[in-house]
């Protein structure tokens, strides 16, 4: 952009001659100062969806941690081997076929079918970023479900699920939801809305949650519960995780990640809305998206403080966490589309909703060590009942477009609901379809759970070559009692004294 | 500067006759040049958030490293090793901030080292500003983070503060200087005069940052020899969060997995079991070699790169074990070793249309070999891994030696037994509780609290 | 913006009658481009805002890692559990009156009184990343109290005292120094400054740290040591925490989050200072923010390991972090006013405040698991002495504004000085007043401290249902010798079986 006025005085100068060069003079400016604020416009909105995407896989390390801190530390290894392999394996397939599967266009409203290894990226649509935002999003999806299925699963089952859930399962569920084809998609180019108003599920309280804590739920259920977890008499015996630090850790670190989770599901920042103020535009629904995400878990993590102290009698810092992640499943859905107030009410419900599927879960005997199906499926399916509810008529114009249906509470007919209430029911269906078969087929195969003396030695001796906590020291006399005749107590008896001859050198 | 707001009703008259033309002209030419004036504020402003958030990012790789040391050391050393990464941080802040970061890019200058900006002087510049400190800080502290890895658990302090001041403030920058500074000789941004008319591609430092640290760590763990009893235990790993933000795009992440799938079943293959550590290590690996051509190569080749990464770690350790040398984060296997593949691997797989639009200007440059674009750009990738190798034998290689001759650099063997949190760190790292008394090790003894665990009690 | 030199041409070619027509196309392409200028400043501002909001977030997690590792093994549940409560009980309540007691224009000096439950928000003055950035801020002066009282205090008063200090003592604190209200603000806007001046605490060393510090110091006072702190005959016996590398974790992440808290408190990056050259402008500003901040931190760290060398005799990890973050403590306060050099300045002096503070607590038997007071109290307050001392006029003239006095040292003379020293004594004398009576009541009531035995035995025991760490499983025999005679050894000698009674039901 370069304007003198000693060039154009000239060009206005005259009489009708100089109208052209004036014209284009003028024009090329405008042209050149358009050009540039595109160029801007592109770099705002790829670096807010890069960084929001950095965030989102922060949230695989948070998952890390959770799991890590959540089971026994005999299965320490094991746990975190899925979740580092869950990152890896998830970005090959998902590279290769998953991406095409899920955001194709153009194509059916079933399934995509262009973009297979990222050809002809970046389009006018998609950019690399985008394909690194939604690659994020399908492990996700898959560490969720580990979590239900730690501690009995042979590894080589986790490597088919795995790849099968990202590859295949999840893609589909977020074709038809999340692609401009999709047959419920909200954001479907041709009009031709599922009940005139297609399914709200903004940053996947559905599409991500709930697939993940469906298919961890068949794959639990199919595996029965973990040795020693109901005994004899079937009561219900709790067994806990090694280390509350890293549950805490973990959970700290998925809140940040959702924070590129939920307002980084904008995908843009740069657009303006036309009906407020100057001030008022992506950025200020982006803000507010991150506020509701806040107050929604707040909420639920302060519920379920008090509603487990007045159930269980005492101050329990995991159940506080779960149910701090189970109002941030709830809220995903709507986040960008309620007012803060009603986040409050979603987190409130969330937190009692997690509370009655942990206890229906006990009296069903169903064992999941993270509560990853309570937390994502149960939450998760409240969050999008939710925005059935509470979506609020501006925002949804803002956000999709105008004239929508919008939350049945604020006024705006049942539509909206009835199209939620169909996508947990298809997405139920479809999980169960898929994943049912699958867990089942590994379980005839022999490849699902481990053996009854791998699993109660713990599987980071047997599968993993040693433990993953070593706080004693290997150059002393400690290995010649290596045990292998009692393989209960294999387990570093020698935990209880971590740090050995400190104070004692004497001792080594 | 004129206001930004246009109004017909002001512009109008002067377009009305012809006497109006220079005020037409001048209200015409003010508002595109206060429209320009705010594109290049924006300009500014958007580069720099993204620079500085990567920055950051850069920065909670630092926080990986720690991780990743104090999982990987044994309990004993595991202050020591954490307070040589929060002094990398620190140290290598005032000493990049003095002279390195003048030595690195104190352009003009000669193709050698740099010799401007010391302490920051006449920051910012049109060409360089504090964001840009703050971002090759961080990489300079990588360096640094890599090479304390190999050395763990039986180096002095004091030869680690040394070192790791040298380190941060002289080798890597004139490293730095050769491959990145628009005057080093050997660096692809020259504006002439160009090494085998292509310059080395190292967009991000496979060979600047990895080999630098990777190849002082092998001399510093050769001249100290293995550790006592060297035993290959390991501890959880944090995965380094921050990696992924070095690099630009998603090929990174290819290399990643694959090297971390490869290393998976390749290690399943030899050793018989799963085993998250190698794993873990296979992952880095594959984006140490990855993070030379991150930005020139297609995802595809990326895939490549981490499968042969994955192998070439598996190689190196192999190698390791043979001669005996001992590494305890294989810190010089994965750094150098990886490293060294990955500037190989850019200089085969470097794409014509990502070269030129990364280094532009200058159509024609050499680019993959394999992709047809001649040798030239490999030639002048083998000089770089000959001459960052021999540099860093050159001043590393003298200054560990030195330490070693003067007895600064390796504890004594009774320091070692007993692990150095206990004999120069005041303690151990891990406390399971606060009476030092009779605590010793000489029993699984349990003590539990009277009576039932107290869940049940009613709280407050 | 689409201009067309086509369309252009006849307007510009004719005589006075197109000339309105020109005029009106030519304005309309020019405002077009206004508005898109407009709309890209506040969506950079606003990523660069919501993105510095995630990093000072992510400080939180750091402060839960740092206390974790802090405290004894038997304690790690309590401390943890209080900080994620920290973080959502601060998010309720500083949504529904915090903000608007501190940022509630237009107001009276003393307390802001709009905004209640973000009513209007957005605003053209405020949007939502702006209030969810002041939480995070709100969040971290609870989190640094909650140092100062670990390991005794009883859960109740946690609850009681957090809220509080989110929802009324900070947000006043930040109303009078940060608020364009406040009676002692810099960004005042009737520009009826105080000492011409105003005081400049850029991104809080009082207004966050003095505040959290204080109020951990009468937390501290009136609860007394912890048992065991000091033996019979007075002498101090260190409790050392559980976990060097949890304390060095959440250092790191501290440090990292500081990078969100300095540099971010500039709210926006986009904004240009007419004294430089094009390139020169508010991003400059904040990457030497980020610098200073970098530089008095490491100058700290640095200056603590030789400093504690010479004086105790061993290099100390835990120490060297601590000194790191007084280091980051005071230079908060004039980050954005400083040259690079005189950071260094400031974090050697930091260091030695901290010693000095130290040594004095311990003959004051003054008893802070964390040196949370010492380290955010006493260097907060030798940091906002530090800016009146060197505030260097530019950076002062472009961060607030022209003509306004600057550091003694800079040749400035002492007004500043003297606002910076009324903004230390009222914020003493403010959080004493309030948490000083708070603590006290608390005290009376007998809600404050833990009884004897809670204390022996660790809180994770007995209010938070079981240990943090079970590294040992359960199922095995060792619950038979339960001691109980001997109260120095009741602690977790039995972490190796903390959950007792799993799985092995018989012994409950």
């Amino acid at each position: 952009v370069s304007c003198s006025a000693s060039h154009l005085i000239p060009l206005l100068g005259g009489g009708t001659i100089n109208a052209t060069a004036a014209a284009n003079y003028i024009c090329t400016n405008f042209n050149a100062v358009s050009s540039k604020l595109s160029d801007t416009t592109y770099a705002v909105n790829n670096t807010y969806l890069l960084f929001s995407a950095y965030l989102v896989f922060a949230m695989q390390l948070g998952f890390a941690m959770l799991c890590a801190g959540s089971v026994r530390a005999k299965n320490t290894m094991n746990i975190m081997l899925t979740n580092v392999l869950d990152a890896a394996a998830g970005g090959l397939s998902y590279y290769l076929f998953g991406f095409a599967f899920a955001f194709g266009a153009p194509s059916n409203g079933f399934i995509g079918r262009h973009f297979f290894g990222l050809e002809n990226i970046p389009s006018p649509s998609f950019d690399y970023s985008f394909f690194l935002y939604q690659w994020a999003f399908a492990i996700a999806a898959a560490g969720i479900t580990s979590g239900s299925i730690a501690e009995r699963t042979q590894f080589v089952a986790y490597l088919i699920y795995s790849s099968f859930l990202t590859g295949f399962v999840y893609p589909i569920v977020s074709h038809w939801f999340w692609s401009t084809d999709g047959w419920a998609s909200a954001s479907r180019s041709d009009n031709n809305l599922l009940f005139g108003s297609g399914v709200i599920d903004f940053a996947g309280s559905g599409v991500v949650h709930m697939v993940g804590g469906i298919a961890g739920l068949w794959g639990a259920l199919i595996e029965g519960p973990r040795i020693g977890r109901f005994d004899q008499s079937g009561r219900s015996v709790a067994l806990r995780g090694h280390s509350a630090s890293l549950v805490v850790l973990g959970s700290f670190l998925l809140w940040f990640g959702w924070y590129g989770f939920n307002p980084g599901s904008f995908l843009t920042i740069l657009k303006s809305y036309d009906d407020g103020g100057p001030y008022y535009g992506q950025w200020s629904a982006v803000g507010r998206t991150a506020v509701t995400t806040t107050l929604a878990g707040s909420t639920a993590a302060l519920t379920t403080l008090f509603g487990k102290r007045l159930l269980a009698g005492h101050w329990n810092v995991i159940d506080v966490c779960n149910g701090l992640l189970g109002g941030f499943a709830a809220i995903t859905s709507g986040c960008a589309v309620v007012e803060p107030w009603s986040a409050i009410i979603c987190g409130f419900v969330a937190a009692w909703v997690l509370i009655g599927c942990n206890k229906l879960a006990e009296k069903l005997k169903y064992d999941d060590p993270l509560e990853a199906a309570q937390l994502h499926g149960g939450c998760g399916a409240w969050g999008v009942l939710f925005t059935g509810l509470f979506a609020r008529e501006r925002y949804v114009s803002e956000v999709y477009s105008a004239g929508r249906p919008y939350g049945l509470l604020m006024g705006g007919g049942g539509k909206l609901l009835a199209a939620q209430i169909i996508q947990i029911l298809v997405i139920f269906g479809w999980v169960t379809a898929t994943m049912g078969p699958l867990f089942y087929l590994l379980k005839k195969l022999n490849l699902l759970r481990i053996s009854r003396d791998d699993e109660m030695s713990g599987m980071d001796m047997t599968r993993h070559g040693g433990f993953a906590y070593i706080y004693h020291d290997e150059d002393d006399k400690s290995h010649s009692h290596i045990p292998g005749f009692m393989l209960r107590k294999v387990e570093p008896t020698n935990t209880n004294s971590p740090s050995p001859n400190n104070n004692s050198p004497s001792a080594v | 500067m004129a206001a930004l707001s246009c109004s017909a009703g002001d512009l109008s008259p002067f377009l009305g006759g012809a006497t109006n033309a220079t005020a037409a002209a001048q209200y015409i030419c003010s508002h595109f040049d206060a429209v320009s004036n705010k594109l290049v504020d924006t300009t500014f402003a958007v580069d720099t958030t993204y620079l500085l958030f990567s920055a950051y990012l850069v920065f909670a790789m630092q926080l990986g490293f720690a991780m990743l040391c104090a999982g990987s050391v044994r309990a004993k050393n595991t202050m020591n090793i954490m307070l040589t990464n929060v002094i990398d941080a620190a140290a290598g802040g005032l000493f990049y901030y003095l002279f390195g970061f003048a030595f690195a890019f104190g352009t003009p200058s000669n193709g050698f080292i740099g010799h401007h900006y010391f302490g920051l002087k006449q920051f910012p510049s049109p060409s360089f500003d504090y964001s840009y400190f703050l971002y090759q800080w961080c990489f300079a502290i990588a360096a640094a983070g890599i090479t304390s890895g190999s050395i763990a658990e039986r180096t002095q302090f004091v030869s680690y503060l040394i070192y790791s001041s040298f380190l941060t403030g002289f080798v890597y920058p004139v490293v730095s200087h050769w491959f990145w500074s628009g005057d080093g000789w050997a660096s692809a941004a020259r504006a002439d005069n160009l090494l085998f008319g292509s310059g080395v591609i190292d967009f991000a430092g496979s060979g600047v940052v990895h080999m630098v640290g990777g190849i002082a760590g092998l001399w510093g763990a050769l001249i100290e020899g293995p550790r006592i009893g060297r035993l290959m235990e390991r501890v959880v790993l944090i995965t380094a969060n921050g990696v992924p933000s070095e690099e630009r795009r998603s090929q990174l992440r290819f290399a990643g997995c694959t090297a971390a799938l490869t290393t998976l079943f390749g290690k399943r293959l030899i050793v018989g079991h799963w085993n998250l550590t190698d794993v873990c290590n296979g992952l880095l690996g594959g984006f140490a070699a990855i993070t030379g051509g991150c930005s020139v190569v297609e995802p595809w080749a990326a895939i490549i790169c981490g499968f042969v990464a994955a192998w070439v770690l598996i190689g190196c350790n192999k190698l390791a074990e043979m001669f005996k040398y001992d590494d305890p984060l294989e810190a010089a296997q994965l750094h150098a070793g990886c490293g060294a593949w990955g500037i190989i691997f850019t200089a085969l797989f470097a794409k014509e249309v990502y070269v030129n639009e990364i280094y532009p200007g200058r159509p024609g440059r050499p680019y993959g070999l394999v992709l047809g674009g001649g040798g030239k750009l490999l030639a002048a990738h083998m000089v770089q891994i000959l001459v960052v190798v021999g540099w860093v034998s050159v001043t590393m290689g003298t200054l560990f030696s030195v330490l070693h001759r003067l007895k600064l650099l390796r504890i004594s063997a009774e320091d070692e037994m007993s692990g150095m949190d206990l004999t120069s760190h005041g303690g151990c790292a891990y406390h399971d509780d606060g009476d030092q008394t009779e605590k010793t090790g000489f029993m699984t003894k349990v003590h539990q609290k009277e009576g039932t665990p107290s869940p049940y009690h009613s709280a407050v």
